[in-house]
C-alpha cells in the first residue's frame, strides 16, 4: 500500500486519477481502517487528505452559512458554539457517530463518502440542504449533498474526484433542525432508523420543511411527502399523524441483523414525529 | 513493502520508528515501541481498550495509522503516573474498579481526558463519555464511583492550589 | 449398603432400577461396584460422573468416603465457568 | 483499613484492602496474553472456513510459502492421528479434518516474520471446499429432514429412534408429576428460547509458543487454567505434557471461555515446523466471536402447576440445547439440575437432549446452563404469579428450597441461603419504590452449585517474617487479594506481608482452572491448610528453642506462644524471629497442600429489576437493579460486589441485546463488537448489592464462591419486568426492541 500526503486537493485528485488499483481516501479513517482491519479492503493507494491546508477549519461563508473542512472531527463540530446554535440537528447527528474516541477522528465528509444508508450525520445534512464541493482532475463543482450517495458503500463521485468541503446554508430566522436515531443500546450502535427534520416557521406555522430518513432504503432518503405533511401546519396532532404516515409510506427497508422491515417502518414514523417536534421547538426558540 | 519513517513524541519522549504503511498507531506502540499498556480488544474502534490521546484529543489508536502520528504528541497509559499515581489510578485501585484489568488502561486514559474538559461531570456524563470503553467484568458501577471520587479529589486539590 | 440413585435415563442400563445398593467405602469403590453389577453403566461412568454423597456434591474424587447408610445421587459431570 | 459488618470477628477477612496486582494494572505494566514477546519470534495467522459446513477438498499453501519471510504452514495433516473422545474433539476444533463444521473453523495456520506478513500469507492459502448442507438453529436441527451433521455421534445415553443430530440425552426427576398437575389450580405450558451469547471478555485469546525438535516446549498464554492448556495441547499434538511448560499471563477476562484450548497448540506446531522459533498468535475480535466461546442456544418446554395460594405442585421441563458441532459441549447436564434448584417441589420431571449444529464448539460461560434454565422456569413462575395475582417473592419464599430440602436433582441441601436472599430482597427499599407509567418490576432467583476440584498450593515463610503463597488458579477478579486475606488471617500477620503469586505449571502440582467459582474457595482452602502446616512447623521450631513439647506451643497473632500453665514462661516468638533463624533451626519453612477440594456449598441469589419500556419503539431502559446473593463469607466484599455487579451486567446484556445472528448461509452475521452488543456504561444504572452471609460449613472461613450465580436471574427478571411494563411476555431472548414492539402491537390486536 502506498500512503500519500498531498498538500492540495488538486494534487489529491491528480494522484487519485492516476491510480490503477484499489484507492481509498483517508480523512478521519474510522471506516477505512476498520475495513482494512477486517480484510474487506486492501487499498493499493491511500490518500491522506489531512495535510491539505484548511481541511481542519470551520468558516462562516459570505452568505452567513458554514463551510466545514473535510477533516474536522465530530468533537470539534460539537464544540463550535455558533455552528451548534445554527444547525444543532446536523451537529447532533455527527456527534452520535461512534464513541468519544471516534468523535476525535470521524468526519462529516467521511461519514458521507462511506455511503452507508444508516450514517448518522447524513440525514441532517440532507435536511439542512448542504452543498458539497467536489474537486476532480478538471476542477471543482458544487452539488447538493443528496446527489452524493448512490447505494450502500457507493457514491456518485467519479474517479479522481474527492470532496473538498461541505457547506451549510445560512440558517436564517425562525429555523430549527433535529436528528433522532433509534438504536437498541444507548450508544455505540449503527442506526436502525434515523430521521432528520429541518424547518422554518412563519409565526406558528411551518413555512418550509425538509425531512430525511436514514436506514430505510439503499441510501438516505429526502422525503417530499414527509415535508408536505407538515408544511402549512402548526404541527398539531393531526399533522404529526400525517407525518408519521408519510414516513412509514416512504420507508422501504430490509430486514437484517439490526432490525426487521416492519420495525423500521414503525419506528421511522415515531422518529419523524419526535424529531419534527424538537425542530419545531428549536425554531420557536423554546428549546436548544 | 516500503516502510515509512515516523518521528513522534510519546509520553514526552522523542521516538522514531519504521512503520509499514498499513500499521496502526496501536501496532506501532505495542510492537515497535514496546508500550504494551495500550490494549487491543477489537481493532474496530468499538471497545476503547486502545485509547490514547494525540495532540490532546482522545482517540482509538487502532483507528489511526502509525504514519499519521508523525509530528504529533501521543500520550498513553504509561505516561499517566508521574512521580505519584494519577488520582484516577489510585481511586481505581481503592474502589476495586477493575477486575481483570484489561480495559483499565483505556478507561483511565479516557476518564482523564474527560476530567480535563469537565472537572465536575454528572454520572450520566461519565457514562456517556465512557460508552466507547467496554468493560465486561464490573458492570461499570465501581468505575463510575472511582471516576467521581477522583474528580472530587482533583477539584479539592485544584481549590487548594488556587 | 449405600443406596445409589440413578437418574431416570440411566435406569435402562440397570434393569430399570431407580436405586442400586452397593457395598463401598469410597466413591471409587461405589462406581466400580456399580459397573460390576450393571456393565451397561460402564459408558456413563467412563464419560465422567459427579456424585452427591449425603448432600455433598463431589465433582471428581474417587477417594471421597461413602458410609454404609449413605445416600448417593449420580449427576452428570459438572463444568463451571 | 475499613471493616465491613461481619459476624465473625475476623481481623483481615471481610476488609477491603488494595489488591496486590492493582498497581501493575492501572499503570499498563501488567502483562496480558498478547504482551509477551521473545527474540526471534514469528507471528502467526489462521485460515478459517467461510462455510458453515463443507468438505475440505484441497489446501494449497504454495503461494504463501513462496513469500519471503513465511516460515511455516500447518494443516491437519501435520497433527497426529488416532485420538479419541474429547481429545479428538479438541484436535478437530484446533484444525478441521475432512470437514469444516462451522463458519470460522480453523483450516490452516501460517507463521511469518511479521503479523501483517502472516495475514497476507493466510490470504494466499487456497482452500477448495465442497459446500455441504448446514443447520444452525437448535429447533431446525431437530426437524425431520435436517442434515445430520455428525453421523454416529450419539453416545450411550441416546435411546433408539431419536433424531440423528441428538448427541446426548438425559432424564431425571422425582414424584408423580401427573398427580401434581392434577392437584394444581392452574397449569401452564410454554416454550422458551435463548440465543447463544459470547463470554465477551475484552482480551482476545493470545499465546506465544515454542517447541523444539526434542519435543520440549514452552507456552505463555492467557488462560483460566494453564494445566488444562498443557494437557489439552499435548494431547492434540501428541507430545508429553511434562515436556511442556505453560506460564499464564494476566488474563483479560474469561468467564469460562478460557478454560479450554482454541488456537494455542497452533503456536507450538508452527514453532516446531519453523525450527523452534517462538510463534505468537493473537486472535482478532471477529475470530474470537466466530470460533471461540459461545454458550449454547436453547429451546425449552416448561410446564408448571400452581395452586391459587401459590403452592407449586409439579414441574416438568424438556430442554433442547445445541453446543455447536461437537458433542459434549452443551450444558444439559448443568441446565437440568439448575432448572428447579431454587424450589422444593414434590413432583418434578426433567428431560434434555443435546443437539449438534453447525456452530462453534461451545465453551463454559458463567454458571453454564443455569441462565437458560432460569429464563424458562423463572419466567413461567412469574407468569403464574401474575395470572394468580401473587407476589413473586412470597411465592418463592413459600416454595423455595431450605436447609434439609430435597433438591430438584436428588441430594438434600445442607446449609443454604436462598430464603435469606428472598427476605433481604423483600426488605430492600427498591422493592417498595412505586412504579410509573410504562414501568415494570421483575424478580427472579438463581442458583449455582459452585465447585472445589484439583488444587495445589504452597506457601513459603520468608526470612523477614512474610509469607509467599504460590497458587495455580489465575487471578481474574481479585483472588490474589482474597487468598492473601485468608492467609493473613490464618498466620496472624498483616495482609501486606503476604504475597500471592500465580505460578506456572513447573512450579506446582496440577490445578484445575479458575472456574466454577472455585478460586477463592479451593485455592483459599488449600492456602489456609498450607499456612496451618507452616504454623505447625513454626511451633516446632519455637518448641525446640524453648525445649518444650511442640504440643505445648500455640500460634496466635503471628507468633508462637507457650500454651497452658506447664509450658513455661517464654515471650512470644514471632514469625519474623522464627523466619530470620530458620536456616539454623532446621532449614526453610514452608507448607503445601494438595487436594481435590470438597465441601463446597451452593450459592443462591435473588434479583429485583425495574425497567421502563418505550411503548412506541419497544426499547427497554433498566431503571434500577438489585442483586442479593449468599456469599457464605465475603472475604473481600468489594470484589464480591464486583462479581455480583458483573454477573448482573452480563445477564442484562443476554436478556436485552446480545445474540448470535446467523444468516441463511450459516455464517455469523455479527462477529464484531459493533453488532454483538454487550452493555456499555450508559446502558446501565448503578447496580445495588446486598451480600447475604450464610457461612459454608465446608470451608474454614465459610466461603461459598460468588462468581457465577449472578448471571442467572437477570434473564427472567428482565423479561418479567418487561411483562409488567407492557403486558407482553417475551419468551424468546433477547428482548430486543423489534421483538418487544411486535409483542406490544400483538397485544393491541
Amino acid at each position: 500500500m502506498r500512503y500519500h500526503t498531498p498538500t492540495s486537493f488538486a494534487d489529491a485528485a491528480a494522484i487519485a486519477a492516476a491510480t490503477t488499483g484499489t484507492l481509498r481516501f483517508l480523512a478521519g479513517g474510522t471506516d477505512v481502517l476498520v475495513q482494512m482491519r477486517a480484510g474487506m479492503v486492501q487499498p493499493d493507494d491511500l490518500i491522506d487528505l489531512k495535510h491539505i491546508p484548511g481541511v481542519d477549519r470551520i468558516e462562516k461563508t459570505a452568505e452567513g452559512g458554514w463551510r466545514i473542512g473535510i477533516a474536522v472531527p465530530g468533537i470539534v463540530l460539537g464544540g463550535h458554539t455558533e455552528l451548534v446554535r445554527d444547525w444543532p440537528g446536523v451537529v447532533e447527528g455527527m456527534n452520535l457517530v461512534g464513541s468519544t474516541q471516534v468523535q476525535g477522528r470521524a468526519t462529516l465528509a467521511g461519514n458521507l463518502c462511506n455511503g452507508s444508508p444508516a450514517a448518522d450525520s447524513v440525514p441532517g445534512l440532507f435536511a439542512a440542504g448542504a452543498v458539497v464541493t467536489v474537486t476532480g482532475p478538471n476542477g471543482s463543482r458544487d452539488i447538493p449533498v443528496e446527489k452524493v450517495p448512490a447505494g450502500p458503500g457507493k457514491t456518485n463521485l467519479a474517479k479522481g474526484e474527492v470532496i473538498s468541503s461541505i457547506t451549510l446554508p445560512p440558517r436564517g430566522k425562525n429555523g430549527g433542525d433535529a436528528y433522532l436515531r433509534f438504536i437498541p443500546r444507548t450508544e455505540m450502535d449503527i442506526a436502525v432508523v434515523g430521521c432528520a427534520v429541518s424547518l422554518r416557521l412563519d409565526g406558528d406555522k411551518v413555512a418550509e420543511a425538509r425531512v430525511a430518513l436514514g436506514a430505510v432504503a439503499p441510501t438516505v432518503l429526502l422525503s417530499e411527502a414527509c415535508a408536505k405533511a407538515i408544511i402549512g401546519t402548526t404541527l398539531e396532532d393531526a399533522a404529526l399523524v400525517a407525518l408519521a404516515k408519510a414516513a412509514e409510506g416512504e420507508a422501504k427497508p430490509i430486514s437484517d441483523k439490526r432490525g426487521t422491515r416492519e420495525f423500521r417502518i414503525d419506528v421511522a414514523g415515531v422518529l419523524a414525529r419526535r424529531a419534527a417536534k424538537i425542530a419545531y421547538d428549536r425554531a420557536k426558540g423554546t428549546s436548544k | 513493502m516500503r516502510k515509512i519513517h515516523v518521528t513522534t513524541t510519546v509520553n514526552g519522549d522523542p521516538v522514531e520508528f519504521l512503520a509499514d504503511p498499513r500499521e496502526t498507531l496501536l501496532d506501532a506502540l505495542r510492537n515497535h515501541l514496546d508500550l504494551t499498556g495500550t490494549k487491543e480488544g477489537c481493532g474496530t474502534g468499538d471497545c476503547g481498550a486502545c485509547s490514547v490521546t494525540v495532540d490532546g484529543t482522545l482517540v482509538c489508536s487502532c483507528l489511526m495509522l502509525a504514519a499519521e502520528a508523525n509530528g504529533k504528541r501521543v500520550e498513553t497509559i504509561e505516561g499517566m503516573a508521574k512521580e505519584e499515581l494519577h488520582p484516577l489510578q489510585r481511586k481505581f485501585i481503592e474502589h476495586a474498579a477493575l477486575q481483570c484489568g484489561f480495559c483499565t488502561p483505556g478507561i483511565l486514559v479516557a476518564a482523564k481526558a474527560l476530567l480535563e474538559r469537565n472537572p465536575d461531570p454528572t454520572d450520566t456524563e461519565v457514562r456517556y463519555w465512557l460508552a466507547g470503553n467496554l468493560c465486561r467484568c464490573t458492570g461499570y458501577d465501581k468505575i463510575i464511583r472511582a471516576v467521581q471520587d477522583a474528580a472530587a479529589e482533583m477539584r479539592q486539590e485544584h481549590r487548594g492550589a488556587a | 449398603m449405600a443406596k445409589v440413585h440413578l437418574w431416570a435415563s440411566l435406569r435402562r442400563f440397570a434393569d430399570g432400577q431407580e436405586v442400586v445398593e452397593v457395598e463401598a467405602a469410597t466413591v471409587g469403590q461405589m462406581l466400580d461396584a456399580l459397573e460390576k453389577a450393571h456393565p451397561g453403566l460402564g459408558p456413563a461412568i467412563k464419560a465422567g460422573l459427579s456424585v452427591a454423597v449425603d448432600g455433598e456434591v463431589i465433582a471428581n474424587n474417587r477417594a471421597a468416603p461413602v458410609k454404609p447408610d449413605s445416600e448417593v445421587f449420580l449427576l452428570q459431570r459438572l463444568k463451571g465457568g | 483499613m475499613a471493616r465491613d459488618e461481619v459476624k465473625t470477628g475476623y481481623k483481615y477477612v471481610g476488609t477491603r484492602p488494595n489488591r496486590p496486582d492493582g498497581l501493575d494494572k492501572v499503570t499498563g505494566r501488567a502483562r496480558y496474553g498478547a504482551d509477551f514477546s521473545l527474540p526471534g519470534m514469528l507471528w502467526a495467522a489462521v485460515v478459517r472456513s467461510p462455510h458453515a459446513h463443507a468438505r475440505i477438498v484441497k489446501i494449497d499453501a504454495s503461494k504463501a510459502l513462496a513469500l519471503e519471510g513465511v516460515k511455516a504452514v500447518v494443516t491437519r495433516a501435520d497433527l497426529p492421528t488416532g485420538l479419541e473422545g474429547e481429545d479428538l474433539n479438541l484436535q478437530d476444533n484446533t484444525l478441521a479434518g475432512e470437514k469444516a463444521l462451522y463458519d470460522g473453523h480453523a483450516v490452516a495456520a501460517v507463521a511469518a516474520t511479521s503479523q501483517l506478513l502472516a495475514q497476507d500469507a493466510a490470504r494466499l492459502i487456497e482452500v477448495t471446499y465442497e459446500v455441504l448442507p448446514h443447520v444452525t438453529d437448535v429447533d431446525a436441527a431437530m426437524a425431520p429432514g435436517a442434515p445430520v451433521i455428525r453421523p454416529g455421534v450419539a453416545d450411550y445415553s441416546v435411546p433408539e429412534g431419536m433424531h440423528g443430530n441428538v448427541a446426548r440425552y438425559m432424564e431425571f426427576g422425582h414424584g408423580d408429576v401427573e398427580a401434581g398437575f392434577a392437584a394444581a389450580d392452574v397449569v401452564r405450558e410454554h416454550t422458551y428460547k435463548t440465543e447463544a451469547t459470547h463470554q465477551g471478555y475484552i482480551e482476545p485469546h493470545a499465546a506465544v509458543g515454542q517447541l523444539g525438535e526434542d519435543g520440549r516446549g514452552e507456552m505463555w498464554v492467557c488462560t483460566q487454567g494453564h494445566w488444562y492448556i498443557r494437557r489439552m495441547s499435548a494431547a492434540v499434538l501428541g507430545i508429553e505434557a511434562a515436556n511442556l511448560r505453560v506460564t499464564p499471563s494476566e488474563i483479560g477476562g474469561g468467564f469460562g471461555g478460557k478454560t479450554t484450548i482454541f488456537m494455542e497448540p497452533l503456536t507450538l506446531a508452527l514453532s516446531k515446523k519453523a525450527g523452534g522459533r517462538p510463534v505468537k498468535l493473537v486472535m482478532s475480535r471477529s475470530e474470537v466471536l466466530r470460533a471461540t466461546g459461545p454458550t449454547a442456544s436453547a429451546s425449552m418446554d416448561v410446564k408448571i402447576g400452581m395452586k391459587k395460594d401459590g403452592t407449586i405442585t409439579a414441574g416438568q421441563v424438556f430442554f433442547r440445547m445445541q453446543g455447536g458441532a461437537f458433542p459434549g459441549m452443551s450444558p444439559i447436564g448443568e441446565a437440568l439440575p439448575c432448572a428447579f434448584a431454587c424450589y422444593d417441589i414434590p413432583a418434578l420431571k426433567h428431560e434434555a437432549v443435546e443437539v449438534i449444529a453447525n456452530r462453534p464448539k461451545a465453551a463454559a460461560y458463567r454458571a453454564p446452563g443455569s441462565p437458560m434454565a432460569a429464563f424458562a422456569v423463572e419466567s413461567m413462575v412469574d407468569e403464574l404469579c401474575r395470572e394468580l395475582g401473587l407476589d413473586p417473592i412470597e411465592v418463592r419464599l413459600k416454595n423455595g428450597a431450605k436447609n434439609g430440602s430435597k433438591s430438584s436433582y436428588g441430594p438434600v441441601y445442607n446449609v443454604i441461603g436462598l430464603q435469606e436472599t428472598l427476605e433481604a430482597a423483600k426488605a430492600h427499599p427498591n422493592y417498595a419504590i412505586p412504579l410509573g407509567k410504562n414501568q415494570g418490576r421483575g424478580v427472579a432467583s438463581g442458583f449455582w452449585f459452585n465447585h472445589g476440584g484439583e488444587t495445589s498450593v504452597s506457601l513459603a515463610v520468608g526470612e523477614d517474617g512474610t509469607a509467599t503463597v504460590m497458587i495455580g488458579t489465575p487471578d481474574i477478579g481479585g483472588s490474589r487479594a482474597s487468598i492473601g486475606l485468608m492467609v493473613a488471617e490464618t498466620l496472624g500477620i498483616p495482609y501486606e506481608d503476604v504475597r500471592v503469586n500465580v505460578v506456572e505449571t513447573g512450579a506446582l502440582g496440577v490445578n484445575e482452572p479458575t472456574h466454577g467459582s472455585r478460586a477463592t474457595f479451593a485455592s483459599g482452602k488449600a492456602a489456609v491448610e498450607a499456612a496451618n502446616q507452616a504454623i505447625n512447623e513454626m511451633c516446632k521450631r519455637a518448641a525446640a528453642e524453648w525445649e518444650i513439647d511442640a504440643e505445648a506451643v500455640e500460634w496466635k497473632d503471628g507468633a508462637a506462644h507457650p500454651a497452658g500453665p506447664n509450658a513455661g514462661k517464654f515471650p512470644p516468638m514471632t514469625i519474623g524471629e522464627i523466619g530470620s533463624k530458620m536456616g539454623s533451626t532446621g532449614g526453610p519453612i514452608s507448607g503445601h497442600h494438595e487436594v481435590t477440594a470438597g465441601g463446597y456449598g451452593a450459592s443462591f441469589g435473588t434479583h429485583v429489576v425495574d425497567v421502563e419500556v418505550d411503548p412506541e419503539t419497544g426499547r427497554t431502559t433498566v431503571l434500577r437493579y438489585l442483586v442479593v446473593q449468599d456469599a457464605g463469607t465475603a472475604i473481600h466484599p468489594a470484589y464480591v460486589e464486583g462479581q455480583y455487579q458483573g454477573g448482573a451486567a452480563q445477564g442484562i446484556g443476554w436478556a436485552l441485546n446480545e445474540e448470535y445472528v446467523y444468516g441463511a448461509d450459516g455464517r455469523l452475521q455479527n462477529p464484531i463488537f459493533l453488532d454483538y452488543r454487550i452493555p456499555v456504561a450508559s446502558d446501565l444504572p448503578m447496580i445495588d448489592t446486598v451480600i447475604v452471609e450464610v457461612p459454608n460449613p465446608g470451608h474454614p472461613y465459610g466461603v461459598r464462591g460468588v462468581g457465577e450465580t449472578g448471571i442467572t436471574p437477570p434473564l427472567p427478571a428482565i423479561a418479567s419486568a418487561i411483562a409488567g411494563a407492557t403486558g407482553a411476555r417475551i419468551r424468546s431472548l433477547p428482548c430486543s426492541p423489534p421483538k418487544v414492539l411486535a409483542a406490544i402491537k400483538a397485544l393491541k390486536g
